[in-house]
């Protein structure tokens, strides 16, 4: 179903979002992508939904070659997609009902169909009474909700979601993910990227964990005894111990690898130095 | 695409002019803007063409009858002078006709005249061409015609006016194509412009599996409804303003018989010329300019989107 | 607002022009339209009246002199003449010069004069007003003066002339007002499209604490750059236009003494009115059209910030 | 510094936002908001920095009557201000490097000090490499972080942060916050907005609990015994055992309230069935 050959992305600016990525999730698969910021995750999405294109490599979709895809095609592959963006990408100038209705009507839905199921996905994530609002009228939270209603609307065979649970709070969050499954279960294939590790253990699915644009981990389930053991353990409270753990994935597989990254406790007490003279 | 699908987009379109209220009045006054301008320039044009057609008929051939042709046959030669090509008007002149014309010519002068003995003028036909470029061979046939002395022209006149008239067709034509192009020119730069702030929009609708045709169509009747509402608004303004000038113009200019070529002569064939240049602006401007946002690969803040 | 950010706030007037480069090129474009369009029309009004200006030197008063007055008191009366007030140009023609000329304008018609014994005109003095307002009074001056016969005006073509020449002004000063009112139409809405595809920008700028001044002034320098680009090539594009249009018209209008009136005359004028125009449109413009973006309590996507 | 009395906004369209909302921060302190979705907890922000205006009652922030404040004097406010907002809100066509220093240039900081204070706090975010991208060309993630140094760019008196760690794995998340306490040990007052509850928990600081517009808890920290234990416990792990336990907060404060809102649960078998008749 999703297929990735030997995909590079390396952005006209100079940046490796990814390297050499090799992945193979069949139908129904449910599919945890996890991993620090600028990781790579969101490209990894877009080059799904064909939004970039790789520098090298191929990628198989839906029967769909990516990089054979001709322009007028593009439409008619990305509508067997459902996506939840990580941005929303809501249409401002049009309600939450228009909005969904939207991506129905491009696949030339009918309209009693729409009446049908448009109010239905959006009570399915809680705006019932939102549905008359224009997304600038909403909080962080349900705009995310909206486009998670929008995600479903198609019944796609393939739901891409990017930190769908990013705004919400974690008894959503679980829902979310809990809805998520039962779609898979009903043979949906889903691909989601999260930062709520607890999610991910809970669910216990498939994870693929991606550092500096490559796979650095593709398993069954993020618990202890699928990563490499010897080499450390994935901790079930998200805090660590000490600020000096720089990723905790990175610790975990690959212990000698140097993060470049976030500085801030290397820097910690410069900041409120700095933060002086600055007054 | 279904029949539901058109309905819809159809709809849209409609709604998109209400929405994006801001972008279609400032579209509109910019089209109008220059369909006024154009019109305008069209109704100069149109009345100083019939300001030259004015003076051209007033450009004479004199052809003086011989002294010695009895009655009929200057009256045979005022029928032949009738029936030849190109011929607008033809009228007879007597010689008294002609001296008292002449003593009124020369105004309080006149009583330098009133020492001759004997009236020297003789009979003439005043004769009007009706098309000035065959002004020379019209002059040739009436010299062949019998009894005829002289013909007194004005080719020097004649050839003058035929250059006025091609001079002011000429630069009416090139305004009017000058401000076709300048019109194109700022109606293709104001549809860029409002497309551009709708690219967001755009992006949106592709990411969802839009077609570009789902994409394009509200966009095409919203230029459509727009350039409609802009022709026909123009052709009122065009009315309004010509109508006051006319009557403010009537006015002012006394001691001239100018009569302005009434609005409703053109009225039709203005209003065609608008709603054409308003749809074709509206709609293919949209279609144009939202081209390059429809092509794949190009996100919505992407700075490089801002290219051309 | 200290130096650094006047400097800092001006940098980024001008990055702005490169970085929103297709807005700038737009409203280049139209604000460029519209000065061509307004200088195309004042180069036609100046010619047309340098055009009625010639015509005007060629409305002759005839002031036929005494035929018993002596060589002595004719060369007087030309002093006479000379002397007076709004004449602008005062030549001697004899009577034998008259008669030669009255020939000539019968053409071929000149031979039925043969028959007369003797030459009927008197000396006389042709003399050009230089104000055809006060072409009346001039007049009855000349009629006052000694040896004066007969003054031989054309009263009503002088009228008429005034009348046109009025006309022409009024029309031409008409379209340029007109063209005027169209360009801040247009101009105005240029901006206000531009301003609304940037408003994203300005509400953030606000939202960090952007005092309305910091947030106008890059506008305010954009504005003027492009006002000031604008009204350069403008110039450049009239120049261009008008040596095109002299160069074709002078070998189309033959028969005709058409001297264009030199772009070198007006380029001084017309330069400091396209700066200023330009200026005036760019600044005033984004300051106006920011003005609602300004306001408090307003959100980007807010769909009611559509309203206006 | 802060005081909100009887404050309440409703906007436009209808929408309670806050009901009355009586609350009092102290310079200095450190306070976690915190609440479902659409609780109005962007609200709370926005009208502490005047982005909107409440429909009653009066705001006094910073020794600012916000209700009197003159428009001329707004920006000034703002100035006072370092805000992290749920949308980011970067300028697009400035790069990372400029969108902060822009900041600074509005309250007229000199180039020498905009030199070397800005890559100071992009080097803290951990965005060093990234100062020259637009925001167009970064991660979700990435955008967040240069949002969060744009706040700590003027070392202002009161940070307001609306869930600046919503894009950011959990490692990062904790360094920022650990980042956020820091300056308020150095005496800067924060108001944060999170879905984390691990991290209020771990930091243990004043929390506020929004609830449908109205401040349902107002505590010293969000540990099971400042919550009356009677009514229930706020667990530890983020997961409800049963998804019908609607909303933790609530279940916890007001058992017999029942939320309107998400309902996945109640809809789930439908979901698979409307799902069928969409195909
Ligand atoms: N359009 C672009 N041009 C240049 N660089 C880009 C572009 N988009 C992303 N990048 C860079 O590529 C890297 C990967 O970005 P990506 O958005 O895939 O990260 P991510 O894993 O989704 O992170 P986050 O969790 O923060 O969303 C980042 O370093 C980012 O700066
Ligand atoms: N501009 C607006 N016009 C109308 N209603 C609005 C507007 N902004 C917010 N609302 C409504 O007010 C309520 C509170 O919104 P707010 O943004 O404060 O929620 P929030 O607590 O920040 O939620 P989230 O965690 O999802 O960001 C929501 O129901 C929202 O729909
Ligand atoms: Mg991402
Ligand atoms: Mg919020």
């Amino acid at each position: 179903m999703i297929e990735f050959n030997n995909v590079s992305k390396t952005f006209t600016n100079g940046t490796h979002a990814l390297k050499n990525v090799n992945i193979k999730i069949n139908q129904g698969d449910f599919v945890f992508v996890v991993g620090a910021s600028g990781a790579g995750k969101s490209t990894f999405l877009k080059l799904m939904m064909r939004e970039e294109v790789p520098s090298s490599g191929s990628i198989m979709i839906n029967n769909y070659k990516l990089c054979e895809l001709e322009n007028k095609e593009i439409p008619y592959f990305r509508r067997t997609l459902g996506v939840v963006f990580q941005d929303f990408r809501l249409i401002p100038n049009m309600t939450v009902y228009d909005n969904i209705a939207f991506a129905m009507r491009v696949i030339g839905a009918r309209e009693k169909k729409i009446r049908k199921r448009v109010p239905y996905v959006i009570s399915l994530v809680g705006l019932a009474a939102k549905a008359r609002s224009y997304p600038s009228e909403l909080s962080g939270g349900e705009q995310q909700r909206v486009a998670l209603a929008r995600a479903l609307a198609n019944n796609a065979e393939l739901i891409i979601a990017d930190e769908p649970t990013g705004n919400v709070d974690p008894q959503m969050s679980y829902e979310i993910v809990d809805l998520l499954t039962r779609l898979n279960d009903a043979g949906t294939t889903v691909v989601m990227v999260t930062h709520e590790h607890n999610l991910v253990r809970r669910f216990n699915r498939r994870v693929i964990i991606l550092e500096h644009g490559c796979v650095v981990y593709d398993g069954e389930s993020l618990n202890t005894k699928n990563v490499r053991s010897s080499q450390g353990h994935i901790r079930h409270d998200i805090m660590p111990p000490k600020g000096d753990n720089a990723n905790i994935y990175s610790a975990a597989l690959n212990p000698k690898e140097k993060k470049e990254g976030f500085k801030l406790h290397e820097t910690a007490t410069v900041t409120l130095e700095g933060a002086g003279d600055a007054e | 695409m279904n029949r539901g699908s058109l309905s819809y987009l159809t709809k849209e379109g409609f709604r998109n002019v209400w929405v994006n209220r801001l972008m279609s009045v400032a579209s509109t006054c910019v089209l109008m803007s220059c369909l006024v301008m154009i019109g305008i320039a069209s109704m100069l044009l149109v009345n100083m063409q019939s300001i030259i057609d004015g003076i051209e008929n007033e450009n004479v051939i004199v052809v003086y009858v011989n002294d010695n042709a009895t009655k009929a046959q200057t009256e045979k030669l005022g029928k032949e002078l009738n029936s030849l090509d190109n011929i607008e008007n033809c009228t007879f002149v007597s010689k008294e006709e002609a001296f008292e014309q002449q003593l009124e010519e020369l105004g309080s002068a006149a009583n330098l005249l009133t020492g001759l003995e004997r009236n020297p003028l003789p009979d003439s036909y005043k004769v009007t061409v009706s098309n000035l470029a065959l002004f020379d061979s019209t002059v040739k046939a009436i010299e062949k015609l019998n009894h005829v002395n002289v013909v007194r022209e004005n080719r020097e006149f004649a050839a003058q006016l035929a250059s006025v008239k091609k001079t002011v067709t000429y630069i009416s034509l090139s305004v009017i194509g000058l401000l076709l192009i300048v019109s194109l020119f700022i109606v293709a730069n104001t549809v860029r412009v409002t497309m551009f702030s709708r690219r967001l929009e755009i992006s949106i609708m592709k990411s969802v599996g839009a077609t570009n045709w789902f994409i394009r169509w509200p966009f095409m009747i919203e230029g459509m409804i727009l350039g409609i509402l802009s022709g026909l608004l123009s052709l009122g303004v065009v009315f309004g303003i010509y109508e006051l000038a006319v009557g403010s113009l009537s006015s002012t200019l006394t001691g001239f018989d100018f009569s302005p070529v009434p609005f409703s002569r053109v009225v039709w064939i203005m209003l065609a010329g608008f709603l054409a240049g308003g749809v074709a602006a509206g709609t293919l401007g949209s279609i144009i300019s939202i081209k390059k946002y429809l092509k794949e690969k190009e996100l919505e803040y992407d700075v490089s989107a801002e290219e051309f």
